[in-house]
């Protein structure tokens, strides 16, 4: 390798003097649009990197984690760079700001924005480039908008640092850029801190402050993945304009969803490595390399159930079957009519009853918020009931009222035909080996002094017993020594519902059981589960925001809104034809593979 | 309060050098209520204090209210001039060990931790020692000009320095790391507008909430920094009362101490309000 | 706040943010020279005749007001007796009162603050008060107040430090109490249908007190130096008991001709303080990690 | 030693700053209490009846001249007639009937002042410029008790006002009057331009050269003596010994030295109770405590021993260095001899399986830390014949509690006053009765008619001559019946700033006075 080496690319390492705006038009920054077509006119790429290596600490050049990474974006076209968590995406993108982080070294053979080389810049040359020819939007959108100030400065920020424009001419541009977002009201909204703005909202400011100087060429990091449904649709929408203005994308995703609606190429990324390059059409269609196959079949969304998500086995990693009927499914995002039947059809006796619950919270101001309002529905022996809503509709609140956790205001659970909610604990504790529950962040639920083999034993009393738990949900016994923090996610959740399994339940309550989990991870739990439904005779009840999930898994579904429910049925008709116009919202959402 | 052995009027006659007669004794007693039975001493406190009076000190002789008031502006200027000293200490010595490479990091926090282990009389001591007897530089008692604050502020100033400046750096680390500030790296922000737009507001707000601790811990620096540096204030009344169990003016500190206290916290709130606007939405 | 909940909260921070970088496990040059000295006051501790030889209290006019030198390392005091032997032989009386006072802090604290986590939101909302309350007043005027009622002397010092930090315990105990109470693996317990008692026994009490010994050692390095204080003020112990405080005390009238008289006893609460802070957050980042 | 002899001419004008190492007065009227902080910022703006020179011969000053009947039970004093008292009243006979009539009013809540005019029963004005006090029994130490601060005269229409004014700003006839004072912090005072009365002994005459003194309160000696260095503060007082040494060899400070009169320091031994109620042990004690070194280490020079129970400046002391050498071997015999043969675990000896313990209360606010070293050395030197010494410091009131409850063995009392009548107020019987407060003076608990009987009669005398030999019987009672210990004169160091010159101590109870200083800046 005999590319320049870029140290301490982060922010630490030592600021060379000499700064200095230059070549930078303040005139041309006033219109509306100001550079719109200043990228187009350039030769060549807007972004090319040629054999870029990233590493941190020992030796540079030793142990690196993005490993010889070549690809290039043209003005107006949007590349997508997909993996599975940890592959490197976000550190390939923040190396390419040189902004890899302290400690780190950077070899490339080539590095190029917009044809000028950015190898071997000071910390003064990038930060002049940094907002004016390349701008990010970072992963933790929730948190990259500093708290404690207006987002109007936040926005406005690039324009100070890299032009002379005036506070007023500032401040009017912020106002346009925030309209160009999709925030209305802005002389409202730029007095706004972070804290005042949803997720959506602020993950708009937050690209209206890499779009303020409107840089030939925007990284996006996983721009959508905490957002719902709804409002990931209005951000591709934005990124489909600033497409369209020109504007050369890096969208970095693990949603092929996402990626097969907005991305001209993509790149598969593995261990630091590219694996797999092209249109994103036929690279969904056709996938090549085993990590993208594997990728494609983890989709859940439009998977009947019982389909395999995940490989079976994880060292070897042969291919799963994609069936190429079922890939169209997939991509049209019908359910086939030759989906295999799940055991609910021998099921029929009703073991989970909610009639009429209703919960309320008293907020700070005195108010009461019903977080669940009126809310029945029946679980039927060995059947999955999928429960899906947006954020805040009140999903965990109904699973604490099935668990018991906390009284309903008004309304009755009944478990395997007698009363549940409104007895005594004491009445309850002997019939609680019934109801099992898996949770979403699996490491909380774990007290954390003990080791695994010490939570099982607690519940199944010998050791011998631990173990054919940990066989059966695919665990080797080496964990039972390990504290739940040694154990990586999809070990956690595999021991969560290990322990769930062992009092032997007939209905398991699942909240989010794998919204923490990468896509890969997902596919085993959710392979897991079916699994332990069809030998057990589980019921389930399935609780998700991600519709993609929620169809896979269930028999029937439930959708709330507010807390109240608005549609239920079988997933199939739901799915095919929804009758509430919330539900339609939902489901329009969701993006879909193309059809080929 | 009357367990201690030892009479009270001995401590209001009592004195170095001094001879005790029955009959000044009797009188004192007759004075103060001494000669009074113990519940009757104490209902006759509680009465005197529900109505605000605060009484009369045994041993300096003047009623406490007015005493104290006269003396809680020395201690007032005394925390406040180290409040804000050991917040510019604590500022400088964060920056300093965050913008530092590692030995720089490993000196400013163990300078911190050293600082924040110094007792207030050693600290004193050791300050009266080089700056006064050996420099000849400053004065170690108060003197009519600002000279005489220095040493004083400093002894307060340097410990409080060291647990702000533990806790600042704390947030300064985390803020540095936070997200937003690679957003705004990425905007093209320098290490030093970093800092100043977007660091020092976070690494600020432990520290203001802090401040009524701080405030706290220095009335209780003033108890020996007051008696060390022969200062006028609420600190060095309290321990001579104390040792001459003096106990309306005791009890006359506790609630001065106690209403600027609150006052403080009050202060407090309202700061991290003004500093951060997530405190002021409900 | 109390200087505990600012330490404790210090240690847990650092603890936080080192796991990020992966070197919990590393023992750096600082918490080895922390621990040679918590090694060196043990000795102290035990067997002060191991480190120091001579007899504290063992006077010699002749040779009083030495400077420091190979005879005497800490020079000798106002009747010849050696300063080194003092603060050694001191160690066990001033450390003590520091654990003596900690420990009392720390009881008084778990059951304030078991009582007050425990127990329904009326006691929980009374404790806290009170806690407060004991708040309005700074530790040493705690402490003053409590040696005013009890009268001077080592051991209302201790209790007197004790009593003054118990409610940083307490506060912090109450709060980690809270904390594991809703916390969502004692929730998972319920629905395992574990009894009240078991969960208490097997999970809230063990999580909750699991932090004892680090607010302990964290504590004990301002309970000394609040302690010596006492001793400073003439509250505490009394010359010529070779305690670090009642030294200091003593040494301080020789200022300006012996500053070794009472810096060395100084310096020695100084770096009990810092290597119990240093040890203390040692011991959080290794329980945080283990 | 008083200051080197001045080569220039005074100057007026300056301000001085006093810093006191005693507690702050609450009360500046030496009437009221009667300790020694008050006495010594009362020296610069009271003045007493009469005065006391060097020699310790009482010399005019208020009064210019008296008479004592031949019953010795009516004394007439000639007042000055020109004075004025700082408010403009004139001092005279009725201006000291007046003062007389406070001391002696139990509402005052005087202790010094009030037991040293014990024996005045009343006052009359014989003119405006004679004032005659009649006297319940002949009183030799009248003079001498008169001399001193606590009954020092103050305006009657000053004194008419309530206690609290008058405390605040006590008016006399002294060379300055009070200011101000804020409480903890200060007292200013300014010159009386009208000052006409110096002692007979003074440097000058005329009103002071200072413009004012500031009189402040650090109660810290290493800070105390840091002020004085750094020039914050010209003068202070309670000089610790080693500063005072390093003053000596600066050249920049000058040391005052002014040992008080009346007791010296000394431990005095409880006769009353085992195991000091044994002659044997008492001298066994005494034998086994090595003072000597002690002080020669401790005080560096600057304090001699004392073989007297006097202080070394009144005439009338009586010196017996054969009584107190150190000797170990003699002390192990006398024990030997008292039956206290056993010896336990920790080497303390024993009789009938009783520990040879001598519990003995230290005042911490009387005793200054050089003495208290001295105790612990003390203790030191005792153990190695066995005697178990239990030092407790106590402060004040603990203190009094202990001796009034006589739960204690030794202890280290100071005693102030002019003239070796204190004598009597030591060591008479009638010193043993605790007071209701508990307080007492006799804390040796001597209790010998004989005693009683000569200091009852030296007290009455007239004759110089058989005063001085009644005083002599019984001090050689007490120090050959070994009840004291004697160890050195009550300190009394004052450490002046080089810029302050003609400062002296009175004569009285050594209390600096500044009406001779000025300052050469
Ligand atoms: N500052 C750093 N120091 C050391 N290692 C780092 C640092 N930043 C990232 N890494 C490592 O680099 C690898 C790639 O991380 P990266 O954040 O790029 O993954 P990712 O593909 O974005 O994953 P995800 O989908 O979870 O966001 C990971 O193994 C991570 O632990
Ligand atoms: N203990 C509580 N006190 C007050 N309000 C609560 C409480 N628990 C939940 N809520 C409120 O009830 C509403 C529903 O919350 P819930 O957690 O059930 O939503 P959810 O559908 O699970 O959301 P998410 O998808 O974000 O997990 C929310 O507005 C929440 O703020
Ligand atoms: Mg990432
Ligand atoms: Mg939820």
């Amino acid at each position: 390798m005999s590319g320049a080496r870029v140290t301490g690319g982060g922010g630490t390492g030592p600021i060379p003097t000499g700064t200095g705006s230059t070549g930078t038009d303040p005139g041309t920054l006033s219109g509306t649009v100001p550079r719109a077509d200043a990228a187009k006119p350039r030769r060549g790429p807007a972004l090319l990197v040629r054999g870029l290596s990233v590493g941190f600490g020992g030796v540079p050049g030793t142990n690196p984690l993005i490993d010889d990474v070549s690809f290039e974006v043209a003005p107006g076209e949007c590349l997508a760079i997909v993996g599975e968590s940890g592959s490197g995406k976000s550190l390939t993108a923040r190396s390419l700001l040189g902004l890899a982080g302290a400690g780190s070294w950077l070899h490339a053979d080539e590095l190029s924005l917009g044809g000028a080389s950015v190898l071997g810049l000071g910390e003064a040359g990038w930060r002049r480039r940094r907002g004016r020819d390349v701008g990010l939007v970072l992963q933790d959108a929730l948190v990259s908008l500093d708290p404690l100030r207006p987002i109007g400065r936040e926005i406005g920020d690039a324009l100070r640092l890299h032009t002379s424009l005036s506070a007023g001419a500032r401040a009017r541009r912020v106002l346009e850029l925030l309209a160009e977002v999709g925030l209305p009201d802005g002389e409202l909204r730029a007095g706004q801190r972070s804290g005042q703005l949803s997720g959506g909202q602020r993950q708009r400011a937050l690209i209206a402050a890499a779009i303020a100087l409107r840089p030939p060429l925007l990284i996006a990091d996983e721009p959508t993945t905490a957002l719902d449904v709804t409002v990931q649709a209005r951000i591709l929408d934005l990124f489909e304009e600033l497409l369209r203005a020109g504007t050369a994308l890096v969208l970095i995703s693990h949603d092929l969803a996402v990626v097969s609606r907005i991305a001209d190429r993509v790149a598969v990324m593995s261990g630091g490595r590219i694996v797999e390059t092209g249109a994103t059409r036929a690279l969904l269609a056709d996938p090549q390399h085993a990590e993208t196959k594997r990728m494609i079949a983890a989709v859940p969304a439009g998977r009947p159930r019982g389909t395999r998500l995940s490989a079976q086995d994880r060292p070897h990693r042969p291919e799963p079957e994609i069936d190429p009927a079922v890939l169209t499914a997939i991509v049209s995002g019908s359910v086939p009519a030759t989906a295999p039947t799940s055991v609910s059809a021998a099921a029929g006796r009703v073991v989970l009853e909610a009639s009429g619950l209703v919960k309320s919270f008293r907020m700070p101001n005195r108010s009461r918020l019903l977080a669940v309002n009126d809310v029945s529905f029946t679980l039927d022996r060995g059947t999955t009931l999928g429960i899906v809503g947006e954020s805040g509709s009140g999903k965990t609140t109904l699973a604490r009222l099935l668990l018991a956790l906390e009284p309903p205001d008004a309304g009755e659970v009944r478990v395997l035909g007698e009363a549940w909610s409104g007895v005594p604990e004491r009445a309850r504790r002997p019939r609680r080996a019934a109801l099992g529950a898996v949770y979403q962040d699996a490491l909380a639920s774990f007290d954390p002094r003990l080791t695994a083999g010490a939570i099982l034993r607690d519940v199944v009393g010998s050791a011998d017993q631990s173990v054919e738990l940990l066989d059966r949900v695919g665990l080797a016994a080496s964990v039972l020594g390990r504290r739940p923090l040694e154990l990586s996610g999809g070990q956690r959740q595999r021991l969560g519902i290990a322990r769930a399994l062992a009092n032997r339940p007939q209905i398991l309550i699942c909240d989010e059981p794998v919204s923490a989990l990468d896509m890969t991870v997902q596919a085993q739990v959710l392979d897991l589960l079916d699994e332990l439904q069809r030998d057990l005779g589980l019921s389930l009840v399935f609780i998700s925001h991600d519709l993609g999930v929620v169809q896979h898994v269930s028999d029937r579904i439930v959708v709330i809104e507010n807390g109240s429910v608005v549609e239920s049925g079988g997933t199939g008709p739901v799915f095919a034809a929804p009758a509430h116009p919330y539900t339609r919202r939902l489901l329009d959402a969701v993006p879909r593979l193309p059809t080929p | 309060m009357r367990l201690v052995p030892g009479d009270p009027a001995e401590a209001v006659l009592g004195g170095p050098g001094s001879q005790t007669s029955p009959e000044a004794l009797a009188a004192v007693r007759a004075q103060y209520g001494l000669d009074q039975p113990i519940v009757t001493q104490y209902l006759a406190e509680l009465g005197r204090l529900a109505t605000g009076d605060l009484g009369r000190s045994y041993a300096l002789r003047v009623p406490v209210a007015p005493l104290l008031l006269g003396q809680l502006g020395g201690t007032l200027l005394l925390a406040v001039l180290s409040l804000l000293l050991a917040w510019l200490f604590a500022i400088g010595l964060a920056l300093f060990s965050t913008r530092a490479g590692r030995w720089g990091r490993m000196l400013g926090s163990g300078l911190e931790i050293g600082a924040a282990a110094l007792p207030h009389f050693w600290l004193a001591s050791a300050l009266i020692v080089v700056f006064s007897s050996w420099l000849g530089l400053l004065p170690p008692v108060s003197t009519p000009g600002p000279a005489g604050l220095v040493l004083p502020v400093l002894t307060l100033a340097i410990p409080l320095a060291g647990f702000l400046g533990q806790v600042m750096r704390e947030s300064m680390l985390t803020a540095l790391e936070a997200p937003f500030v690679v957003s705004a790296r990425a905007r093209g922000e320098s290490e030093a507008g970093i800092r100043r737009v977007h660091v020092l507001r976070h690494a600020s707000l432990p520290g203001i909430s802090l401040s009524g601790w701080a405030f706290g811990s220095l009335i209780s620096g003033a108890v020996v920094v007051e008696t060390i540096f022969a200062r006028p204030g609420l600190g060095r009344t309290l321990l001579n009362a104390v040792t001459v169990r003096d106990v309306p003016v005791v009890i006359g500190v506790v609630l001065f101490v106690a209403a600027a206290y609150i006052l403080m916290t009050l202060l407090t709130d309202l700061a991290q309000r003004i500093a951060d606007p997530r405190l002021r939405r409900a | 706040m109390s200087d505990l909940e600012i330490q404790a909260g210090l240690a847990g921070a650092a603890a936080r943010r080192r796991s990020g970088r992966r070197i919990a496990g590393r023992i750096g040059v600082t918490e080895v020279l922390a621990a040679v000295f918590a090694l060196f006051l043990l000795v102290a501790t035990l067997a002060p005749g191991l480190v120091a030889p001579g007899d504290p209290l063992a006077i010699d006019p002749r040779s009083a007001f030495q400077a420091p030198s190979w005879a005497h390392w800490f020079g000798t005091d106002e009747s010849g007796r050696d300063v080194y032997t003092r603060v050694s032989h001191g160690t066990l009386s001033s450390l003590q009162i520091g654990v003596a006072a900690t420990l009392i802090g720390l009881g008084f604290g778990a059951v304030l603050g078991t009582v007050a986590g425990m127990l329904g939101s009326v006691v929980d909302f009374t404790v806290n008060r009170l806690l407060e309350v004991m708040f309005a007043f700074p530790g040493l005027l705690l402490a003053l107040l409590f040696i005013m009622v009890f009268g001077p002397g080592p051991a209302t010092a201790t209790l007197a430090v004790g009593l003054a930090t118990a409610p940083g315990y307490a506060r912090i105990i109450r709060a980690q109490l809270v904390s594991v109470r809703s916390s969502a693996f004692v929730e998972a317990a319920t629905v395992l249908g574990r009894s009240r008692a078991r969960i208490l026994l097997r999970h809230i009490l063990p999580n909750t007190l699991a932090p004892l010994l680090v607010l302990g050692t964290l504590g004990i390095g301002q309970a000394i130096i609040w302690a010596a204080a006492l001793s400073y003020l003439g509250l505490g112990a009394k010359p010529p008991a070779a305690e670090w405080g009642a030294m200091l005390s003593a040494g301080r009238t020789y200022l300006s001709t012996a500053v070794w008289m009472s810096f060395f006893p100084g310096l020695f609460v100084v770096l009990t303080a810092i290597s119990a802070t240093v040890l203390g957050r040692a011991v959080e980042r290794r329980l945080r990690h283990a | 030693s008083p200051p080197a002899a001045e080569n220039t001419a005074p100057v007026s004008g300056g301000t001085l700053t006093y810093a006191s190492g005693d507690a702050e007065p609450t009360c500046l009227d030496p009437h009221v209490g009667g300790n020694y902080p008050q006495a010594l910022v009362g020296t610069q703006f009271l003045e007493s009846l009469v005065s006391r020179d060097s020699a310790g011969t009482i010399i005019p000053w208020l009064a210019s001249s008296w008479t004592q009947s031949a019953d010795g039970l009516a004394w007439d004093f000639t007042l000055r007639d020109t004075v004025t008292f700082t408010d403009g009243t004139p001092f005279d006979a009725a201006a000291v009937q007046a003062n007389l009539a406070h001391v002696q009013d139990p509402k005052t809540g005087s202790s010094t002042g009030y037991l040293a005019v014990r024996k005045v029963v009343s006052t009359t004005v014989v003119s405006p410029t004679v004032v005659r006090l009649t006297l319940s029994e002949p009183d030799s130490a009248l003079l001498e008790s008169l001399s001193q601060p606590w009954l020092a005269m103050e305006s009657p229409k000053a004194l008419a006002r309530s206690q609290d004014e008058n405390c605040a700003a006590p008016v006399g006839t002294g060379p300055f009057e009070v200011a101000s004072w804020v409480k903890q912090d200060a007292i200013t005072l300014v010159r009386n331009d009208a000052y006409s009365s110096p002692p007979a002994d003074a440097a000058h005459s005329g009103p002071a050269y200072l413009d004012s003194i500031v009189w402040r309160f650090i109660p810290d000696s290493a800070s105390r003596y840091a002020a004085l260095q750094s020039g914050a503060v010209d003068a202070i007082d309670n000089a610790q010994p080693d500063t005072i040494v390093q003053a000596e060899k600066s050249g920049s400070i000058r040391h005052l030295d002014a040992p008080r009169p009346g007791a010296s320091n000394r431990i005095e031994l409880n006769s009353s109770r085992a195991p000091f109620n044994d002659p044997l042990v008492r001298e066994a004690f005494i034998r086994a405590s090595d003072v000597d070194s002690a002080v020669s280490s401790l005080f560096q020079g600057t304090a001699t021993r004392s073989f007297s129970a006097l202080s070394s400046i009144e005439p009338l002391g009586v010196s017996r260095p054969d009584l107190f050498g150190y000797d170990p071997t003699a002390a192990g015999t006398l024990l030997d001899s008292a039956g206290w043969t056993g010896r336990d675990s920790a080497g303390y000896r024993t009789k009938d399986g009783v520990r040879l313990s001598v519990v003995f209360p230290v005042s911490t606010n009387q005793s200054i830390p050089a003495e208290q070293s001295l105790f612990e050395q003390v203790q030191a030197t005792a153990k190695t014949v066995g005697f178990d010494v239990v030092l407790s410091p106590l402060d004040l009131s603990a203190w009094y509690t202990a001796l009034g409850s006589n739960a204690y063995d030794a202890v280290s009392a100071p005693y102030t006053k002019v003239g070796p009548d204190v004598l009597r107020t030591l060591f008479d019987s009638a010193g043993i009765v605790p007071a209701p407060s508990g307080y007492f003076a006799n804390h040796a608990q001597v209790n010998d008619p004989e005693v009683d009987a000569w200091l009852t009669e030296a007290s009455q005398t007239a004759d110089a001559t058989r005063r001085a030999a009644l005083y002599a019987q019984a001090q050689n009672r007490v120090l050959e019946g070994f009840y004291v210990l004697p160890l050195y004169d009550q300190q009394n160091h004052y450490l002046l700033s080089s810029v302050v010159s003609g400062t002296r101590a009175m004569p009285t109870v050594s209390t600096p006075t500044f009406y001779d200083a000025w300052l050469n800046r």
